[in-house]
């Protein structure tokens, strides 16, 4: 079981902003392949993987990513605090 | 150091003052601040601009990058406020300060935070008008902005 | 713009305040200060700092300095305080603030104020303790800093 | 007929922080030497003009240039400002 947040544009995409989901992805790359399977919303938030950065568990990383022990995976665009 | 990611209002001048006297003026000489206020749009439509956060995610990326200010430019203090909600056109969105014995120190090591804060900290704004509403887009400026530190 | 050479106290907090609201909020998303307060000597011997400067020049360089940073970096306000006279440690001695749309211009802004400040306003400091006094001498990093805004 | 101005440690050292005086001088480094001239306090103050400035009414110069039409001058340490 994992987490997976989505934040601004992608959660107003996909819908929601959190959920636990059962998967056997190896690696972020992977989780995302199948989330994009599930139906348009999820295909539409990652159409375009360059707009979208990812963290697992609160530090930002790569799609190459592994998700061996990682809890919390989230979606966001581009920041722009300050 | 003192990090704050917060929905309430700051008085931006009182933070000032009490990060000042909170140094006890021993060693600083300098002391930098730089504040944001949210800016209208050009035709003055703005109504609010919305600042969503990542909870946890934000406070460990904030406190990070302001460890690494402290420990690069060996600051005496260095403060953090950063507001997420609704704001309206003109109210303080965030803040930084430094404290240095010398002004190059001060200013540089804020410029670092702010340059980190932009880019790194998991803050996203959208504006609302009376009819549209749409997420700020990242200015390729401020990715660039970073190379300065590495 | 404005340009202040006072004996009196001064508050940074009070002053942030008050130049942010003047801006009125329509263009400035940013705002950057420095304020300099006295520093002690690394003993704690330091009495007071005296402040010396050439009244009717000093004005004029300071506005001079302050009109080009203006025009140079399309400043929407910029203000500068500073103080002659007796001074004790931890008081503040010096502000400077620079409002722009973008956070670059008011830092690059506050640094050009501060380096010309430094190295060509005529104020001088001298530092007396309970048993000596000697005049502070320039800094030849100060000098170069100038160098950058050629 | 010319005001000369003097600033920290080059008025503690001649002893006053402003005169008028009478001079002929042409430029700044005449009315040095002609000060320097007068007594050990002036000569002390100008020994080393390496470590002087010098404003011709209240504008920063050198001292090569001219008296004509300067009605004050100012003798000072480089600045400390800030």
């Amino acid at each position: 079981m994992i987490d997976v947040l989505y934040f601004a544009w992608v959660r107003e995409r996909i819908g929601l902003p959190k959920e636990r989901i059962e998967t056997r992805a190896a690696t972020i790359a992977d989780l995302v392949a199948e989330l994009a399977a599930r139906d348009d919303r999820y295909a539409m938030a990652f159409s375009d993987l360059t707009a979208i950065r990812v963290a697992a568990d609160q530090v930002l990383t790569d799609f190459n990513a592994s998700l061996t022990d990682v809890r919390e995976v989230a979606f966001f665009p581009p920041m722009t605090g300050g | 150091m003192d990090v704050r990611v917060q929905s309430s209002p700051f008085d931006p001048g009182i933070e000032l003052n009490r990060f000042t006297d909170h140094l006890g003026g021993a060693e600083a000489g300098a002391i930098v601040t730089f504040s944001g206020v949210v800016r209208n749009r050009p035709d003055g439509s703005l109504v609010r601009m919305e600042i969503e956060h990542y909870p946890g995610m934000t406070e460990l990326a904030l406190a990070e990058i302001g460890q690494e200010a402290m420990s690069r430019w060996s600051l005496l203090d260095a403060l953090v406020i950063h507001r997420f909600g609704p704001l309206v056109p003109g109210e303080p969105i965030m803040m930084v300060a430094t404290a240095a014995a010398h002004r190059s120190a001060a200013f540089e090591a804020a410029e670092f935070l702010m340059d980190y804060l932009k880019s790194r900290a998991p803050f996203w704004k959208k504006e609302v008008t009376s009819d549209t509403q749409g997420w700020v887009a990242a200015r390729s400026e401020d990715e660039q902005a970073l190379t300065r530190w590495r």
